[in-house]
């Protein structure tokens, strides 16, 4: 994986830009949304870490419901290959800056379920990680450890691997496209978000991206109609 | 029954200000930060490295296959004390924490602490591979969690008890002792096998003890056999007396009795019909003939295991035997009790059924001499063995009731009728001097109905070059055993009858140079009454029937013929195996008749090639 | 949220439409979906959706060693773990005849009912929490977590104890256990009281679940449901009682019952079950000090280690209801099958399709949650 | 609840022709069936035993024979017995027969083993699949799916460097036995470090 070293951000020379820059660092790492969403068994030391005895509320964390509103993905665990795709679109609809945390052992090398037909066996194939928080679970002492690490990285700049999955799009397409199949496709457009946050690099797009431009159909709106709309129209 | 919960019961309005009360309680939210685990707590792993001995038995039992076995060179590495320089390292992207590592490992080495936390970036991620050693995961000291105890060991620690006669009803005749294993006990001591192969690679011939163990453990005797006769054609002989280097260094043997590897094999001999173990023997046996002939001189496991071989690989085989009957020292060395001259004629048959031509009673030098075989032969083989006694030269080692152990032993053997005094002092502590005491013990039964025997031994029980076991037998036997005594002379009675044995306490045996330089204590002196008094101190190969010219051709080192690492002398068409070059020892003989007939084989093909 | 292979269904215009419950939400503890097809606020059908947290147990357990799987069946059900443990182990034993010690039976008690007594506290917030009362679920998981802590002392880890092994349990328990889990008990039944306020006798809750979600006696005996749920229609049906496993015949308790079969029918049979556990511990608790002897009986290698050929199909009761090892040997150093019959199995997907077909949306997550379905269990 | 509950059941299933009944524990009942005269045995059972509840239906898969054992565990809260019926079916076609009219719990078990073996059960309301609906593989419960070799074609392992192992490489060390080497699916008998 060092093949792929983290994109260090350029310090800008204005010395006000670069207060700035800090500035808005320190505030992202004090208050970090977390999706609440469960992938596998280390969910379960979630609720005592979230509520009153472990209580990560006072480092700023808090439970988010919806992944728009979230900062950070805690992949809590293995991902089954249907699960990972839920992962994958939540992932993609999060606003950026948006960190990743893998808490366990299945997501690093397979863990327990390194034999199993239906689980992903490497998170950082499909999504770029920030933190991983070694055990089998976690106990919350170390998932809030972990997010503390976050913060510490979030403060000191270096949290920026989302900007990763933007800049290697088609290194993680390829992935993706190795375990959905060849007809896999989200509704979120990457590349064009890649050009708008001026992410877009030489790996954003290749081989892959290609496969999936082919096939890719424009996603309609579901139509939800009331009767009575349907009468006034037709 | 149903709940006393009245639901319709709202309570009063000023219920609410019941919760008042939670601001007198102690908050139930922890300080920030990591607590102490619990003293069970299953978190990190540390490894002893002291203690570990690279065994991987951790890796077989990991669930999550998450244990590689690392070799580590500069750490120590001794197959013969079962130790590896390889060290087991944990892959925390698989490891669950289930600790069954520490509940299976042999040694009580590797063990968790109560560290838990470990975090990382993604670029950083080389530090979920973890090397265990005794300092922790982060270097910072951790009391230690879940480790080994006597509850949560899940090895077998003891072996399987075999069933042998009472003294009393041994030691009137030669009767084997050893009942061997029933079918049920063989497979429950098969299966305390961890398959480590530490027994694999102690083992001098590198028997494949692992898989004949496990065939044994799946009721697979033929597979067994079939492993066993990979390395080891005198397997009957090896399942009885070999001395067993495989259990010295059995990794179950750490904390617990090794597994009884010797009886195993000795099991699966016997179990399998010997019609069916010619048929495995033979199994491999090249059709083609080579045409080449070798001699080999001495019918021992060395010479025997060569001619198999290279019986096997199509060469024309002769064994010249100057005795009746094929065994060498494993006939005509072990008394009867121990290996049974039918066992040992099983391993003898199998290998003389492949085609070996056996020339008995045929001395070479006397019969035959080396120039002739040198002459008809492509290449001959000296496994001569270690027939003759060495003396101790003491003044009245001359005396007629003064005897030599191997020679002894080789009558009774052969079946001579020998008449025991009822007192006999055996001087020597190996396992000769027990075999000789035991058998004279025997006789005394016989003859006189008590045993009288002694042993004085230059040792001392902490440094005892005999087995323990057979130290123990003996003891039973009612053979009474001297150690630290050092021989001074044999009394001789004025009638010329012999009287005993002088003997001085041994204060030590060797020099600060580690030389053979004993000091006696010679206010401490006894005299050990005996009729006849037996000499087994060592023994030494015949070599007169080389002849001067050969001899003189030969290189030597220190009275023994110099062999290059295949057993070749230093004369191209000779070669020489077993106990003549290693000293006694028949695994090391057997072990030494492969590589003799491998250096041999490659000799003849290079030689035919060229 | 829209996988790639939804395909947007177009319907014939009707006042009807489909919502996507899940896979995440607050009716469950793990992912699990429903597709709830809706009239207003009435539900029309639902369709239910599982699979997310499917790991393949029963393949894996074929592949590994008879010790190697003890690692593997807590993952089965994560809130409950110890019933999984203990009946895989039971299976084994079974078929392979061995005797487990009397103490280690007693210790297996223990932890069985510990475990019953966290996963209960775990619902009751979860329960809560999905009618909008938060303060529950932080009592709850706090209370939880004190027994998880006596669980880490006993084995070492807070979830995943992997404690019990065929044979028995792999060690016995620490200086001083049996005095902290007393106090710990102690402690609980105090709380009962306030639980009762913050929940059980408030009436935002009891008007929210209260005829919410039935089912009657017929009804659960024909869809199959067991545990809890079967117990709050009225029929007191417990495998410890019914079939009898370790100790349970030795023990006094009461099968808890009520007869409405609703919501908070439910939740008062798992109150009742509470107390009722604390009992039974403090029963062990005062039994154990006399009963002496090892706790685990030896059993062979684990490397080298056939269990005999034979089945077994093993039952215990989880806090969800009837759980069911299915076992196989054939002999070998592995299973040849292993089913695990999870109890979630049978109310979380057709009872609980049929339950919430003509309620209304906003009970839908209650009356998941009311059923405590474990979707790993369903999914395996 | 003895040895008298099994006595019942035999006699029950006297009239059924095939059918073999055996206690096996205090609480246990193996009953050997057919597939013709299964349905007829279940129904006796519930109708006139009181066998209301179906525990489980249990798959194998006797590659080897060529058979499928379907397994039909029931409970009957009166007598407090389990009995499981187990029948055994051609593993091609692989169809049966549902028994979702007598038991409606069959529906989610005949569904799981229709989509884990690939048995079909004419008449069972849903054989739509439940948890591999994103799975195009055979059905993965199958003795002839080899799920570790499909990980092993499928996935990538993570290749570790560490600092240590490199240092120990340096030195001549290295992994010596590779987790995959040591397990008992592919340990083998031969080949002791040949």
């Amino acid at each position: 994986m060092n093949d792929f070293p983290l994109p260090v951000r350029a310090e800008r020379s204005n010395p006000l830009a670069r207060v700035f820059d800090e500035l808005i660092d320190f505030c992202r790492a004090r208050s970090m949304f977390m999706l609440h969403y469960c992938t596998g068994c280390g969910a379960i030391e979630l609720p005592p870490a979230m509520t009153s005895r472990f209580d990560m509320e006072r480092l700023g964390i808090q439970p988010m419901v919806t992944p728009r509103q979230a900062d950070i993905l805690l992949i809590t665990g293995y991902v089954s290959i249907k699960t990972l795709k839920r992962v994958i679109l939540t992932y993609e609809q999060m606003g950026s800056p948006k960190y990743v945390i893998g808490i366990c052992s299945c997501t690093v090398n397979g863990g327990m379920y390194w034999q199993s037909y239906a689980t992903a066996k490497k998170l950082n194939e499909y999504l770029p990680v920030d933190v991983y928080i070694a055990g089998c679970m976690p106990r919350p002492e170390a998932v809030i450890e972990g997010l503390r690490k976050l913060m510490g990285e979030i403060k000191a700049g270096r949290a920026n691997s989302w900007e990763r999955y933007f800049r290697e799009y088609d290194r993680y397409l390829a992935a993706q496209q190795n375990l959905f199949g060849p007809n896999w496709q989200t509704p979120t457009d990457i590349i064009g978000e890649a050009r708008d946050y001026q992410l877009y690099g030489p790996g954003t797009e290749g081989r892959h991206t290609e496969l999936l431009q082919q096939h890719q159909v424009p996603l309609q709106p579901l139509r939800m109609t009331l009767h009575s709309d349907v009468e006034k129209s037709s | 029954m149903s709940s006393d919960i009245d639901y319709k019961d709202a309570g009063s309005i000023l219920a609410p200000l019941k919760n008042l009360r939670f601001f007198a309680r102690e908050p139930v939210t922890e300080p920030l930060g990591p607590r102490p685990a619990a003293e069970n707590y299953r978190g990190f792993h540390v490894n002893d490295w002291e203690l570990c001995i690279g065994c991987s038995t951790c890796q077989k039992v990991c669930d999550n296959a998450a244990i590689s076995m690392i070799h580590i060179p500069g750490l120590p590495n001794d197959p013969v004390k079962g130790v590896r320089d390889h060290r087991p390292a944990i892959d925390y992207g698989r490891c669950c924490w289930c600790g069954l590592c520490v509940d299976i490992c042999p040694t009580g080495s590797i063990s968790l602490t109560r560290e838990y936390v470990h975090t990382c970036t993604e670029p950083e991620l080389d530090s979920y591979f973890v090397l265990p050693d005794p300092n922790g995961m982060h270097k910072t000291h951790f009391p230690k969690g879940w480790s080994k105890t006597e509850q949560n060991d899940l090895l077998d620690h003891d072996r399987q008890p075999m069933a042998e006669m009472a003294p009393e009803a041994r030691i009137g005749d030669f009767a084997e002792i050893v009942a061997g294993y029933t079918d049920q006990q063989a497979l429950l001591e098969a299966s305390r096998c961890v398959q480590c192969g530490m027994c694999h690679d102690a083992c001098p011939t590198q028997m494949h003890a692992p898989d004949y163990i496990r065939a044994i453990w799946q009721g697979n005797v033929e597979l067994a056999v079939e492993e066993i006769y990979r390395t080891n054609p005198f397997a009957h002989v090896c399942g009885r007396v070999c001395t067993h280097k495989c259990e010295d260094a059995c990794s179950i043997g750490r904390r617990g009795t090794p597994v009884a590897i010797r009886w195993l094999k000795r099991y699966a001999m016997d179990a399998l019909a010997p019609a069916k173990v010619k048929k495995i023997a033979a199994k491999g046996k090249s059709r083609k003939k080579s045409g080449r002939k070798i001699a080999i001189v001495g019918a021992g496991p060395a010479g025997m295991t060569a001619a198999f071989d290279l019986i096997k690989q199509g060469h024309a085989v002769t064994v010249f035997e100057a005795l009746d009957q094929a065994g060498g020292m494993t006939r005509y060395g072990i008394p009867y009790y121990r290996l049974p001259s039918e066992s040992l004629q099983r391993d003898i048959d199998i290998i003389v059924s492949l085609g070996v031509e056996m020339r008995y009673r045929t001395r070479v030098g006397v019969d035959v001499s080396m120039a002739e075989l040198e002459q008809e032969y492509d290449a001959v083989v000296l496994a001569l063995g270690l027939q003759l006694g060495r003396s101790t030269r003491i003044p009245g080692s001359d005396h007629v009731q003064v005897r030599a152990a191997v020679d002894l032993l080789r009558r009774i053997a052969a079946g001579e009728s020998l008449a025991v005094p009822d007192k006999v002092v055996v001087i020597g502590g190996g396992n000769v001097a027990m075999d000789i005491a035991r058998t004279l013990a025997r006789l005394q039964k016989q003859q006189h109905g008590v045993v009288g025997m002694t042993v004085c031994a230059l040792e001392d029980f902490a440094h005892f070059l005999a087995d323990p076991e057979e130290v123990r037998e003996s003891g039973e036997e009612g053979i009474e055993i001297i150690d630290a005594r050092g021989p001074r002379h044999c009394v001789v009675n004025d009638d010329g009858t012999l009287g005993g044995l002088c003997t001085w306490k041994v204060l030590s045996i060797f020099d600060e140079q580690h030389r053979f330089a004993p000091k006696f204590d010679e206010s401490d002196e006894r005299i050990h009454e005996a009729g006849m008094v037996v000499e087994s101190i060592g023994q030494m190969t015949d070599t007169g029937l080389l002849g001067d010219e050969l001899t003189e051709a030969l290189e030597w080192n220190r009275g023994r013929m110099k062999v290059d690492a295949f057993g070749r002398t230093s004369l191209p068409w000779l070669w020489a195996a077993g106990d003549c070059v290693n000293g006694p020892d028949v695994v090391h003989a057997v072990a030494d008749g492969h590589r003799v007939a491998t250096s041999i084989n490659e000799y003849l093909t290079q030689e035919v090639a060229a | 949220m829209r996988p790639e292979n939804y395909q947007a269904q177009s319907h014939p215009p009707s006042h009807e439409y489909e919502l996507n419950f899940g896979p995440n939400h607050p009716g469950i503890e793990g992912n699990y979906a429903l597709q709830v097809r809706l009239h207003g606020d009435t539900v029309v059908s639902a369709h239910a959706d599982g699979g997310y947290l499917h790991r393949g147990f029963e393949k894996l357990m074929e592949g590994r060693l008879w010790i190697q799987n003890i690692a593997l069946v807590p993952r089965i059900c994560v809130p409950d773990p110890v019933p999984m443990e203990v009946c895989y182990s039971l299976a084994i034993e079974d078929i392979s005849g061995l005797q487990v010690p009397e103490r280690a039976k007693w210790l297996r008690v223990l932890q069985l009912e510990l475990s019953r007594i966290a996963a209960h506290l775990f619902y009751f917030g979860g329960h809560a929490a999905t009618t909008g009362m938060y303060s529950p679920s932080f009592w709850g998981v706090a209370d939880r977590d004190l027994i998880l802590d006596r669980f880490e002392e006993l084995s070492g880890g807070r979830v995943y104890h992997i404690f019990n092994i065929p044979g028995g349990v792999r060690r016995d328990i620490p200086e001083g256990f049996l005095g902290r889990v007393s106090a710990l008990l102690d402690y609980l039944e105090a709380r009962l009281p306030e639980y009762d306020d913050l929940l059980f006798r408030n009436q935002v809750f009891v008007r929210r679940s209260k005829g919410v979600g039935v089912i009657d006696q017929q009804q659960a005996l024909a869809w199959g449901v067991t545990g809890p749920n079967l117990r709050a229609t009225g029929l007191g049906f417990d495998v410890r009682r019914d079939d009898p496993y370790l100790i349970y015949n030795q023990l006094d308790f009461e099968i808890p019952t009520e007869d409405s079969g609703c919501c908070w029918a439910r939740t008062l049979v798992r109150r009742s079950e509470l107390q009722q556990s604390i009992r039974i511990c403090r029963q062990v608790i005062a039994a154990l000090p006399d009963i002496g002897g090892p706790v685990r009986a030896p059993i062979p290698n684990p490397l080298a280690w056939n269990v005999p050929v034979g089945e077994s199909y093993t039952r215990v009761e989880s806090s969800k209801g009837e759980l069911a090892y299915y076992v196989l040997s054939t002999g070998g150093e592995k299973p040849y099958r292993v089913h695990v019959r999870g109890p979630s199995a049978m109310h979380a997907v057709q009872v609980l399709e049929k339950m919430v077909t003509g309620g209304r949306l906003e009970d839908v997550a209650q009356i998941m949650f009311s059923l405590d379905a474990c979707p790993p269990e369903v999914d395996r | 609840m003895n040895g008298e509950v099994g006595r019942p059941i035999s006699r029950l299933l006297a009239d059924v022709d095939g059918a073999r009944c055996e206690r096996k524990g205090d609480r246990r009942v193996r009953i050997d069936a057919t597939p013709e005269n299964l349905p007829a045995v279940l129904e006796l059972l519930k109708g006139r035993a009181g066998y209301l509840h179906l525990s489980a239906i249990t798959c194998i898969d006797w590659m080897d024979d060529g058979e499928f054992e379907l397994i039909y565990h029931l409970w009957s809260y009166e007598d407090r017995n389990l009995v499981s019926a187990h029948i055994r079916i051609p593993r091609e076609p692989g169809v049966y027969l549902s028994v979702y009219d007598l038991f409606e719990p069959a529906g989610f078990f005949e569904r799981d083993i229709h989509e884990m073996y690939g048995v079909f059960f004419e008449g069972s309301p849903d054989q739509e699949k439940f948890i591999l609906t994103e799975w195009n593989g055979p059905p993965p419960m199958r003795k002839d799916f080899d799920a570790e070799g499909w990980v092993q074609g499928t996935f990538q392992w993570e290749d570790y460097r560490p600092e240590w192992l490199q240092e120990i490489e340096e030195k001549g060390g290295g992994i010596a036995i590779k987790p995959e080497q040591a397990r008992a699916n592919t340990r083998k008998i031969r080949g002791w470090k040949q």
